[in-house]
């Protein structure tokens, strides 16, 4: 178990590092930020002055060696825009986005994760149908456009739910649901697969012949081991979330990171689209590695080696 | 248990395999289903110019945002009314496909020839090439999509080129993945085995020998990924960092009637479904193949 | 001691498929009284393991199962519900499987799963369980039990788990005991001292025991009663000894010549086969299953088989009157 | 689909016959919405709309400028003399306390004007600031202004961007601590912010009675919503009283639904093409003949774009000017919508067949791709590049662009010199490079004679037109859509001013 977690973490440290020098190369590609600092009506001075000020004219590795060692004691730089320290800029919009990905990862295991099992208790009856008809309509489904229609049903015509914000619950219903319903899809249909593929097993087989009753069959022995590769995905869709919350966050006016990713993009705000990048992929390499783990848990066969 | 029983009397049966596969493509709704719509929708895109007579770019600003055949006040000349330059919906409709379907099949290729050939080398070699491939399929999983594109489209400028290169760039994860697996499954066997014993050289044995056996798989994944690149690209277009106007792409005329959709809804509902309509298609016919070519993956 | 522990008569089971209805097992009868052993032998796909399940009620929910009775301890099995099969189940009758490998959860450690097996039936606490579980692990043969329990299968050897299996199975010691094929997927080694261990416990706790395998040479060591199958049939029945010594069926004599015997098949010598392949069971069946692959077949061999009984107990389906012992 | 055009239509159905208490009228809050995040508060630390329209309600500058009369009026000041061509004397106003109690005088004036003139301060927009030289204090409600040169325009900034902070707090707080609790004499204080999401603001009880007047809503809510279809959605659920920045379209309908106020109101952005003229982007490029030039304002039909696209108090604009801005001469050349003139003039030009070139653009997509059909039809093939404001600047800069759809604000300046000087005085993005109008120019940015300064402008703006080195295209406006139970009339500034803004 040791060794096992010593060469993820490993892993995880080099893909880090990786996906740091690939977003920070991406975006020294993007040119000259000192006129996106300067804003709209600075004048060529102001701009060359800028460009000195932060060291644009240094060469790449140079750049980004300051960069990583900064974003190693947790400073990544100033917004260019907001003029704050990036760190506690993304720190202020992080638990918005935090809640929602955990929100929206939630919704879519406890929809998922019944409707699988009972879809792979009775495959070909009606809920599996239904189960099969909810994932295929949930992975065609453009998620703006669900948030909009989303918006235009509960909001404007019953009324029922505030259409932006982030101050009560309620804010976060719509936007929870267009988010897990995006994760939906894939976990459904493989604790589906995963219970089937279980549930055929001589194990099962085992605990009924000891007369175990179906629901004991079915959650302690069939869906325990069918649940290890559904633990892997969750962790990959929560990282996908994250990074994907930038339409949901947009729509509703959750003020997260990912609507803050968005508008740095359209800003220039390169430290704080670099911060961005690095921060989640960080996460998915963390609920990845944390992800391993738990599997290690669940599974003794990794566990005990 | 009940499986084996049933597998001895698929052997009795023995009917041609070609018949097997007939009627299992056949016997698959969703299969069918997927094919229908996508062949429907191909050839309504190559034929565009024989089914309107305008010109998806021709702008009328006397006639801007003409509402569809099914609403009070339509105008028989535009079917599905006309947008917010009074240009023919229909037509940017039909010409769209033809964009949306480009999309999907090139950034798929692009995607599926990185993906496949890492996949394959690292399934087939092993060893230090498969840590290298496995270490690469890490980063780029860990990297997010939606993110990376947005900001390397913003830098580059949005074109069709660019956005398909783009998402062609990103999406390779999966085939990676896949074919990896894939050809670890048949690395050994047999036949390859042989062809390894009479002196046949490697890349003769993966393109003879290991393809072969991995080419459903690849399909598969080359449809879903297609899917998956045309949601992507209405989403960045959606966020407005897509293909450059005025080309009639779904996810940019999604974007466009957006601004009006509370008036006009008509103007998002009718890309938006057929944009749904087109990826339910490729969905369906990619599970569908899934389990007609692998039963046993049924999920 | 009289009476039976399973009765079984007429037994039928189909499977509905998109061909057409697939007659897995027609017909079958025998009983088993406490303290004997019934092997039932054939090939796989002659319906011996459906037989086995179709007994414990674990058949899957699409399989159609019929019998004129099935009777287990006076119960009659077929209008129990599943709520009252599940009480039956692993408590007074327990089965062990073919796949020590992957009958077990791998998930939970052998202790939970042997507590878990004794604890669905009993009212017994975590100790009294564990007492118990390192009871029966120590019947089973296994040595150092107390420290095995924490342990998970994949860190076991195959002969261990199958021994796991079967304290398992005796957790609640069961009146009938039902071994599908409990050796085949072991070394010959093992083999010989599970099978050893099976017939031992059998006797200790004078349990009736079904076993199914398609291996002569381990029914001749254990078996009380014989039962032969044949594409879903009971081409023969019989007490052990009459089968070996008096095998009427060709099947069960084709079977017989299959194994060599030390000291009787001399070195060199052609071990006979079977050639040809089990029909088709889909639709109706008619006639002999076995026409297609016997030496003496003949046209009548395609209408109704007649039943022949010699004896009490030897029973068997041929349209000839084979004679005990005569030349095959 | 039927079903969600149903649910649609059903839902524009239910807000057009609900009549309900939507605003907050009851607890007098003013919930209303900005599309961008604000950067910063503090007002020398933003470049936005937003960080005006705060700026105008927390602060106050030394002069105002009535909107109705056009004539600039005592604010913090009280009155002003030029001492010389480089020096204002003010007297300030007694007895203004800012909202935390700190006294306003001449001390606070002095040491804003000294902070933001400093370069190395970095006030975001220099052009608000790097016209000051210093402040001088005279006694304790005197102060002097020292300009660098003579700059008639100074009024117009005292009473626009110069807002004045109290010296205490601010050599204190700095612009990090202006930016979250900012202090001001204005009519509102600010009672909470988060950056760039939240911003309430609260009625000033002790405001000073300058030419602003009390404020009149108890509290201003002011949410960051980007999705403009969001905006409405709340605006219809009744979590927002007041948005604007309405597209043209949508206020349309809006109106026709007669259950909130929608007003237009012009600005002073106008929007033109500008073409490179001076050949930086390549001497050879069909833009440096004046006849090419010319076709393309040809091409364009203006008043169809503006009748259906911006609709509207927006006009055709053909000078480069905005019509209310001092200086800025209406009767120059005009160039009709005359596609066949158009054509003509190409093929005079020696392009009888038109030619390709790449068209940028950064907003206002539509117009854009009007503009493209137009040029098509004249075989004028033009592809569109659309980039991020800041990337675009950036290639006029190098002179990477023939061709660019542009607009310009005039920072809300009513002064010609705001426009013109800023794009023809040779900087970078000077794409004629004409001596001779950069000569009128410089005469009339500096000379204190009104007469010299509109005759020199019209000199300027007549060859600007005669060269077509412009296309100046159409006046934006804007709209305001607000709840029935408020009144407000917006002014051509753009500047939502809430201390205006009133219950009925």
């Amino acid at each position: 178990m040791l060794m096992f977690t010593l060469k993820r973490l490993g892993l995880a440290i080099l893909v880090t590092f990786t996906v740091s020098l690939l977003s920070f190369s991406l975006l020294f590609m993007s040119g000259d930020p000192a006129s996106a600092i300067a804003g709209e009506n600075a004048s060529a001075t102001d701009i060359e002055a800028i460009r000195a000020l932060y060291g644009f004219d240094r060469p790449f590795l140079v750049q980004y060696a300051d960069w990583l060692f900064g974003a190693l004691s947790g400073d990544f730089g100033q917004s260019y825009y907001f003029r704050v320290p990036v760190a506690q800029l993304i720190g202020e919009r992080l638990s918005t986005t935090m809640l929602l990905g955990v929100c929206g990862i939630s919704f879519a295991l406890v929809t998922a994760i019944p409707l699988g099992v009972a879809a792979a208790m009775r495959p070909n009856s009606l809920i599996d149908r239904t189960a099969l008809f909810l994932s295929v309509m949930g992975q065609a489904m453009p998620s703006f456009w669900f948030g909009l229609v989303l918006i235009v049903v509960f909001s404007i015509q019953l009324g029922w739910l505030p259409p932006s914000g982030s101050s009560t619950w309620k804010h976060f219903i719509m936007p929870t649901v267009v988010l897990g319903y995006y994760a939906m899809p894939a976990i459904m249909r493989l604790t589906r697969a995963g219970m089937l593929e279980v549930l055929n097993a001589d194990y099962i087989r085992t605990a009924r012949a000891k007369g175990a009753s179906e629901t004991r069959v079915m959650f302690k022995h069939a869906l325990r081991n069918a649940v290890v590769p559904v633990v892997s995905l969750a962790a990959v869709q929560m990282g996908f979330m994250l990074g994907g919350s930038i339409v949901v966050e947009s729509i509703f006016a959750l003020h997260g990171a990912g609507y803050l990713a968005w508008e740095s993009i359209a800003r220039n705000d390169l430290p704080t689209v670099q911060a961005l990048i690095l921060i989640f992929s960080l996460f998915y390499i963390v609920f990845t590695f944390l992800s391993d783990l738990v599997n290690a848990w669940l599974d003794p066969r990794i566990r005990v080696g | 248990m009940a499986r084996t029983i049933e597998t001895v009397a698929e052997d009795l049966r023995t009917p041609s395999p070609a018949a097997i596969l007939r009627k299992r493509i056949f016997g698959h709704y969703g299969l069918v289903f997927g094919i229908a719509v996508l062949a429907i929708i191909v050839a309504l895109a190559l034929f565009a110019p024989l089914l309107t007579p305008h010109d998806p770019y021709a702008q009328d600003l006397m006639a801007r945002m003409k509402p569809p055949f099914w609403m009070a006040g339509s105008d028989p000349n535009h079917l599905l009314g006309t947008d917010y330059l009074g240009r023919d919906y229909l037509a940017r409709l039909l010409y769209g496909a033809r964009i949306s379907l480009a999309i999907g099949l090139f950034a798929a290729l692009i995607s599926g020839l990185i993906g496949t050939a890492m996949g394959v080398a690292a399934g087939y070699f092993g060893g230090r090439v498969d840590l290298v491939v496995t270490f690469l399929i890490n980063v780029r999983l860990a990297m997010p999509v939606v993110l990376v594109a947005l900001a390397v489209v913003a830098i580059l400028g949005g074109s069709l080129q660019v956005v398909v290169c783009v998402l062609g760039l990103l999406l390779w994860d999966r085939f990676a993945v896949v074919m990896r697996s894939s050809v670890l499954q048949v690395r050994d066997l047999e036949y390859v085995n042989a062809a390894r014993a009479i002196g046949c050289s490697t890349r003769r044995i993966i393109l003879r020998e290991i393809m072969p056996n991995v080419v459903n798989n690849l399909i598969v994944v080359a449809t879903l990924e297609m899917a998956h690149a045309i949601l992507l690209e209405a989403a960045l277009s959606f966020l407005g960092l897509g293909v450059q106007p005025p080309t009639p792409s779904w996810g940019l005329m999604i974007s466009e009637g957006k601004q009006m959709m509370l008036f006009e809804p008509w103007l998002i509902a009718i890309p938006g479904v057929a944009l749904f309509v087109l990826v339910l298609a490729i969905n369906l016919l990619g599970d569908g193949l899934r389990d007609v070519t692998a039963p046993e993956n049924r999920g | 001691m009289s009476e039976p522990v399973l009765k079984v008569d007429n037994l039928t089971i189909d499977i509905p498929m998109a061909q057409g209805t697939l007659h897995a097992v027609r017909g079958i009868d025998f009983e088993l009284k406490r303290g004997e052993t019934l092997c039932i032998v054939g090939e796989s796909g002659s319906g011996k393991s459906l037989t086995s399940l179709a007994i414990m009620g674990l058949l899957s929910k699409k399989m159609r199962c019929n019998a004129a009775r099935l009777d287990f301890s006076g119960i009659d099995l077929r209008k129990q519900s599943p709520r009252a099969m599940r009480a039956l189940r692993g408590d007074r009758m327990a089965m062990i499987f073919q796949e020590p490998m992957t009958s077990l959860n791998p998930a939970y450690t052998i202790g939970d799963q042997l507590m878990e097996a004794l604890q669905l039936h009993r009212p017994v606490g975590r100790a009294e369980a564990r007492a118990r579980a390192i009871e029966l692990l120590g019947k089973v043969g296994i040595t150092a039990a107390e420290s095995r329990l924490s342990q998970y299968p994949h860190q076991l050897s195959g002969g261990l788990r199958q021994r796991v299996m079967i304290a398992m199975a005796l957790m609640c010691e069961p009146e009938l005991i039902i071994a599908d094929e409990p050796t085949t997927a072991l070394d010959v080694t093992i083999q010989a001292q599970i099978l050893r261990l099976l017939a031992d416990l059998q006797r200790e706790m004078n349990m009736a025991m079904i076993l199914v395998t398609h291996d002569l040479g381990v029914v001749a060591r254990i078996a009380d009663k014989v039962v032969v199958m044949y594409a879903g049939e009971v081409v023969e029945k019989g007490s052990a000894r009459e089968i070996f010594e008096n095998p009427r069926h060709p099947y069960t004599r084709g079977l017989l010549r299959c194994i060599p015997v030390p000291g009787k098949t001399k070195p060199g010598e052609h071990l006979g086969s079977i050639p040809g392949i089990v029909p088709s069971l889909i639709g109706k069946v008619e006639g002999c299953a076995f026409r297609s692959r016997c030496d003496v077949a003949e046209a009548a061999c395609a209408s109704d088989v007649p039943v022949r009984r010699t004896g009490e107990d030897h029973m068997y389906r041929c349209i000839h009157e084979v004679q005990a012992g005569a030349p095959s | 689909m039927k079903t969600r055009l149903l649910m649609s239509s059903v839902a524009l159905a239910v807000v057009m016959t609900a009549g309900s208490a939507l605003a907050d009228k009851a607890n007098d809050t003013l919930n209303a919405a900005f599309t961008k995040e604000l950067e910063s508060v503090d007002s020398y630390f933003n470049s936005a709309r937003e960080g005006v329209i705060l700026q105008r309600s927390i602060w106050d500058g030394l002069l105002y400028l009535n909107q109705e009369t056009g004539e600039y009026e005592g604010n913090l000041a009280t009155s002003w003399t030029w001492v010389d061509d480089t020096t204002l004397e003010l007297k300030l106003r007694e007895g203004v306390k800012f909202h935390n109690g700190e006294e306003f005088d001449a001390d606070d004036v002095v040491y804003t004007v000294e902070f933001v003139a400093k370069p190395e301060n970095g006030v975001v927009v220099q052009r608000n600031v790097n016209w000051m030289k210093g402040a001088e204090k005279v006694d304790k409600y005197t102060v002097r202004i020292f300009t660098n040169g003579p700059f008639p325009a100074a009024l117009e900034y005292l009473a626009g961007p110069v807002s004045i902070y109290p010296n205490e707090y601010y050599a204190e707080a700095g612009p990090a601590g202006m930016a979250l609790k900012p202090v001001g004499t204005g009519p509102y204080r600010v009672e909470s912010v988060e950056p760039g999401k939240h911003f309430v603001l609260k009625k000033y009880e002790g405001y000073h009675g300058g030419p602003k007047g009390m404020a009149s809503i108890g509290t201003i809510d002011i949410r960051t919503i980007p999705d403009v279809n969001t905006q409405l959605a709340e605006l219809f659920s009744g979590g927002l009283d007041f948005i604007w920045g309405v597209p043209a379209d949508q206020a349309e309908k809006l109106a026709v639904m007669d259950r909130v106020n929608v007003v237009n109101e012009s600005t002073m952005r106008i929007g033109y093409l500008e073409l490179d003229a001076a050949g930086r982007s390549g001497a050879d490029n069909p833009m440096t003949k004046t006849k090419v030039r010319q076709a393309i304002a040809h091409a364009i039909d203006r008043q169809a774009i503006v009748d259906n696209l911006l609709k509207g108090a927006s006009k055709v604009v053909h000078s480069a000017c905005f019509p209310s801005q001092f200086g800025c001469d209406l009767d120059v050349a005009k160039y009709e919508f005359d596609p066949e003139k158009a054509k003509a003039l190409l093929a005079e030009a020696g392009y009888p067949d038109g030619f390709e070139v790449d068209f940028y653009a950064y907003r206002d997509r539509p117009y854009a791709e009007a503009m493209l059909s137009y040029l098509a039809n004249v075989g004028i093939r033009a592809n569109l590049k659309f980039l991020q404001y800041s990337a675009l600047r950036d290639m006029r800069h190098k002179g990477e662009t023939s061709m660019s759809f542009q607009t310009w604000g005039s920072y809300s300046v009513n002064d010609a010199s705001a426009i013109t000087s800023q794009f023809f005085k040779h900087g970078k993005e000077d794409f004629a490079r004409d001596d001779e109008v950069l000569e009128w120019l410089n005469v009339a940015d500096t000379s204190v004679d009104p007469a010299v300064r509109k005759e020199n402008y019209s000199k300027a703006l007549n060859k600007i037109a005669d060269e077509a080195y412009w296309v100046p295209l159409f006046s934006y406006n804007a709209n305001y859509v607000f709840t029935k139970e408020a009144t407000f009339t917006p002014t051509p500034d753009e500047v939502v001013r809430f201390f205006h803004v009133r219950w009925n």
